[in-house]
């Protein structure tokens, strides 16, 4: 029972991969894209947790009382952000595909045989 | 490949992978287990050496404050590239936001709506400012009070028009904001170099544990970091709201449009 | 005060600056701005590279030096070949802004006037992302810098949002780079958990303390591994590269084929050196062959699809991925004579293939409405590239080359001179392809719609682009000079106790062994080059004496290649899934 | 591991295998929506507030609103 965070990261990161793979719209394939993000959270707080362990917020507390490991959660807040960040630009870039070429199907995007770079 | 050719090398590959992962993570501590040093350092150090209870809001902005400088300027690109990829665009332009099922009376936003709409605006500005404030108090700090702020900004569009939310800024102005927001977070990482110390290092006078003005820079770095995030996040939620409710392919399609078949 | 963090600082208050000033000032400024900022990072980087030569820097942020072995703060360590990154990717930026037309008169381009400010400013993040991937010396802030980059450049690469083409390679490069940013970030998470640190010389010494690499550091070794591979796009991860290279806009495709490849490389070579290269010890063998078949492979697949493909910026996006795939095999050989060859063929060959870029657009860009005289300066330009992707012994490709040929053989790896030779001459044959087709009617147009954008060269601007590339061309030669220096940076670079011990101190005193004799031209090596020049010219010849039936040329090995590289994103990401379950298996049945 | 931490990390997983299956953008964003929020009270459970705090207002409010602004417009042009 103790795999089953690790487990779980494993999982997202797999079944998010799919979705980014099989995906017939742009706005599933940026989500499923966030799912795979989301797996990175749960492993790094995962990997941070402590039994028995507070949030690492001595406000009140004292400062010798056993505490989870503030470094990875501030690495997941960076996640978080940039998350958040490339999210958007890929949801503009998809806005802008949809105005061009009138579909959301990324097949529909493939480049055809002999089609220029224009 | 095709879609189902390529399914079936995903399926392949990705049991592959997580196998792999499964196995390799298997040399990892029993989940709860955690024997790292960095982190008790941190926990021991925080409040003695630099006045900060929320130790995370420490790492972020104290012990690694270089690596969030770092991610400020992430989200500063990103915001950059959307208002650049959704720029108008040739043949289109701020048109009528027509009605689509015509004939019907469309009533317009109720009282209670704006009220609420109001109502709602100073306290969800007021929350954000105190997230921002306490960051290095309580859970919470530049980045989520930015956020809260930017949604507050944003009840004003729900509770009425587009044109009253357009009204209250530019996006020049936020641009503006959201430059002053980066350039102060750089500002205040080179307020330790031109004083002899490193780069970030926190200078200033650390005050007494639990106030709202101690932990010298940190605080200061919130409310840039705020400022930053709440300006960004209005421009990119400004840009997507004109994308969807005012551009419009105008009456005469551009030359490229209709050459693109638009 | 202490220069260390201003070649990063400046850039990014640059960036901040020229967003504030944007809609006041007049657009010829911006650029000048912008050129300013590049050239301070450039002289900054320079004197730490002078400053480093007698000793890695190291300068802990926030004055937290490490207390008692655990490293609290973010450390910068400075070392020759991280600063000479750092000043290369300075002057491959600086020539990227001198492309950007200042006069925006771009007809049916951006109705937005203030793109020009915004295009810019994203220069100058991707740039200071850039130098702070080359000096840092914590692990997750390069993952910082890492993705720092690429959002910088994904912003840039989606801004022909009027081509299909351009906005399907934007999020081919956005989704595929997300991807590897992950298996980076999963690598990072697992060292964390085994070392307890983030700085590169404490997780180094860390996982040395356990003397043998366990299936844990094994996975984090391969997913950081693949992680920078798939930023280095070599096959199979260079999907993403050979469309971004033939739409996105010129400014970044100079950055792309310049340096921000290279970077890849270099983090391979980095987190190998620091952290896992004493605990894989005398597994030492299956990295080494690993990492060579990857680039021999990625060397001849992109030489050949720069053969078979149309489009002369996609053929030459070809030929980036294949002399990354070189540059890895230098890297592969896991010696300083090996990385003291790549240091320089990266310096030569970079600053190569943005003056084939420059080339492109001076010639082509246009199409048949392109002057005489502009289109005989561009196919000069491509003919002399041409030239130096061959290893001509004038220019530092020729030496670097060599130098990795005597490497990969003296590594016990005979069979790679006569692929790098292959792949070499392919290229070349390329590129000498595309100058020929620019050069005669039917004029080769570069269907690119840079003209449009707020950052073409105008027609009348064409002289100083044509400036910059021969300028690139120069540095290329110039960087002959290089092989003494790049052998002592490179045995230093390899120097893992060293590093340990400058960055936290104590430790075993680091034997210095005799520095081996700078690396230069030998005569086998000089021959073979010449070779392989003579070897391009007479194929690009023949090519094009057979060129009559280039139609007939459409054999179904192009359909296929076609097939293959038809932009999908899915493709690109069952790729990636691929090749890093295939690299994670090679390490974990071997490294143990 | 406490019974609170096994439901929350079994919900997030079917949270996370739940969006990546509805194929439809609307119904999808929603489901994000509520995967943001399961997130956050797995980070809640995993002692990490402030993560908790960003994801809330990052994947329950920011991201979803960007999402249906942009499906909005794509929709708004199908007619």
């Amino acid at each position: 029972m103790n795999f089953l965070p690790y487990l779980v990261a494993i999982w997202l990161f797999v079944v998010g991969l799919y979705g980014v793979v099989t995906s017939r719209n742009l706005f599933h394939q940026i989500i499923s894209l966030s799912v795979v993000q989301a797996s990175t959270y749960v492993l790094l707080l995962a990997i941070g947790y402590r039994t028995g362990g507070t949030a690492p917020v001595f406000a009140g507390i004292p400062v010798g009382r056993l505490a989870v490991d503030p470094v990875v959660q501030a690495l997941s807040l960076t996640d978080v952000v940039v998350g958040a960040t490339v999210t958007a630009l890929l949801l503009a870039i998809a806005v802008q595909v949809h105005k061009r070429t009138g579909s959301l199907d990324p097949e529909d995007l493939r480049r055809r045989l002999g089609e220029r770079d224009e | 490949m095709t879609i189902q050719v390529r399914r079936i090398v995903f399926l392949l590959a990705g049991a592959f992978l997580a196998a792999l992962l499964v196995w390799g993570m298997g040399g990892l501590p029993h989940f709860g287990a955690y024997r790292g040093p960095y982190g008790d350092v941190l926990n021991a150090v925080s409040v003695p050496e630099r006045h900060i209870t929320d130790v995370v809001t420490a790492v972020n902005f104290d012990f690694r404050g270089f690596d969030t400088l770092g991610e400020e300027f992430i989200f500063f690109a990103a915001v950059l590239g959307v208002a650049l990829i959704l720029r108008a665009q040739p043949g289109e332009g701020p048109g009528h936001v027509e009605d689509y099922a015509t004939g019907r009376a469309v009533p317009p936003t109720s009282d209670a709506v704006r009220v609420l709409g109001l109502g709602l605006t100073p306290p969800t500005v007021l929350f954000a400012i105190y997230v921002v404030a306490h960051g290095h108090l309580t859970p919470g700090g530049g980045f989520q009070g930015g956020v809260i702020l930017a949604t507050g900004v944003l009840l004003i569009y729900l509770a009425g028009e587009f044109d009253d939310l357009h009204g209250l800024y530019t996006e020049v102005t936020l641009e503006r904001a959201e430059a002053i927001g980066a350039g102060a977070y750089a500002a205040i990482g080179t307020l330790g170099l031109l004083t002899g110390a490193t780069f970030m290092a926190n200078v200033l006078p650390l005050g007494k544990i639990g106030h709202v003005f101690s932990a010298g820079t940190v605080p200061l770095i919130n409310l840039a970091v705020g400022l930053e995030i709440a300006a960004g996040l209005v421009l990119l939620l400004t840009t997507f709201l004109r994308q969807t409710l005012v551009l419009r392919p105008t009456a005469s399609p551009g030359p490229l449009t209709k050459a693109l078949g638009g | 005060m202490n220069i260390v963090p201003l070649p990063v600082v400046l850039p990014l208050a640059g960036a901040a600056l020229i967003l504030f000033l944007n809609t006041v000032l007049p657009r010829r400024w911006v650029q000048g701005i912008t050129l300013l900022f590049v050239l301070a990072e450039v002289a900054l980087s320079a004197v730490l590279l002078h400053r480093s030569g007698s000793g890695t820097i190291v300068y802990w942020f926030g004055g937290w030096t490490p207390s008692h072995g655990v490293a609290l703060g973010i450390s910068f360590t400075v070392d020759p070949l991280g600063a000479g990154g750092a000043v290369l990717a300075g002057l491959i930026v600086a020539a990227a802004v001198a492309t950007t037309g200042s006069t925006a008169r771009s007809t049916a381009g951006s109705t937005m006037e203030n793109a020009q400010g915004f295009v810019h400013a994203l220069l100058l993040t991707l740039l200071a992302a850039m130098t702070g991937f080359c000096l840092t010396g914590d692990l997750f802030n390069l993952f910082v810098f890492f993705e720092l980059m690429a959002v910088s450049a994904f912003a840039l690469a989606a801004l022909h949002t009027t081509s299909r083409a351009a906005l399907r390679a934007a999020l081919n490069f956005a989704i595929t780079n997300s991807v590897g940013a992950f298996l980076v970030l999963i690598g990072i998470a697992l060292l964390y958990s085994r070392s307890g640190a983030l700085n590169l010389a404490q997780i180094g010494r860390a996982l040395a303390a356990t003397g043998h690499l366990d299936r844990l550091t094994i996975i984090a070794f391969a997913l950081l591994t693949v992680g920078f591979l798939i930023k280095a796009a070599v096959v199979p991860f260079h999907l993403w590269l050979v469309d971004t290279a033939s739409t996105a806009p010129v400014p970044l495709v100079i950055i792309l084929a310049g340096v921000l490849d290279t970077l890849g490389v270099y983090a391979v070579a980095r987190i190998y050196w620091t952290v896992f290269a004493t605990s894989v010890g005398s597994h030492d063998t299956v990295v080494r062959t690993t990492l060579i078949v990857i680039g021999a492979v990625s060397a001849v697949t992109g030489a050949t699809l720069a053969l078979m493909f149309e489009g002369a910026r996609r053929r030459l996006g070809c030929v980036m991925v294949s002399h990354t795939g070189i540059l890895l095999v230098g890297v592969g050989c896991l010696s300083a004579s090996g990385l003291a060859g790549a240091a320089v063929y990266a310096i030569g060959d970079g600053a190569v293939k943005a003056a084939l870029i420059v080339g492109v657009t001076v010639a082509g860009a246009g199409g048949p409405a392109v002057s005489r005289a502009r289109r005989r300066c561009g196919v000069g330009l491509l003919a002399v590239g041409g030239l130096a992707l061959a290893g001509f012994p004038l220019f530092a490709t020729g030496l670097g080359k060599a130098v990795i040929e005597d490497a990969a053989s003296a590594a016990g790896y005979p069979w790679v001179t006569p692929v790098i030779v292959l792949a070499a001459v392919l290229s070349a044959a390329a590129v000498f392809d595309v100058a020929w087709s620019m050069a005669r009617p039917p004029f080769a147009d570069v269907q690119t719609p840079d003209v449009q954008i707020p950052g073409s060269a105008g027609p009348s601007r064409w002289h100083i682009v044509f400036a910059v590339g021969s300028g690139l061309l120069a540095l290329s030669a110039a960087a002959n000079v290089l092989g003494r220096w790049a052998t002592h940076a490179a045995v230093r670079f390899v120097d893992t106790a060293g590093y340990q011990q400058r960055v936290l101190g104590g430790g075993p005193a680091a034997v210095l062994g005799k520095a081996p004799a700078s690396i230069q031209l030998s005569v086998g090596g000089a021959a073979i080059d010449l070779l392989t020049v003579l070897a391009a010219v007479g194929l690009a010849a023949a090519l094009n004496r057979s060129g009559a039936d280039r139609a007939a040329r459409q054999s179904t090995l192009r359909a296929v290649a076609a097939r293959l590289h038809d932009g999908s994103i899915g493709d690109s990401v069952t790729w990636v899934t691929a090749g890093t379950a295939a690299v994670a298996l090679v390490f974990a049945a071997n490294l143990r | 591991m406490t019974v609170l931490q096994v439901v929350i990390l079994v919900l997030v997983a079917g949270g996370g295998t739940a969006v990546v299956a509805t194929r439809d953008p609307l119904r999808q964003a929603m489901m994000a929506s509520f995967f943001g929020i399961l997130l956050a009270i797995l980070f809640f459970v995993l002692q990490a507030p402030d993560v908790a705090l960003s994801e809330i207002v990052v994947g329950a409010v920011a991201l979803p609103l960007m999402i249906l602004l942009s499906l909005a417009k794509v929709r708004g042009g199908q007619r």
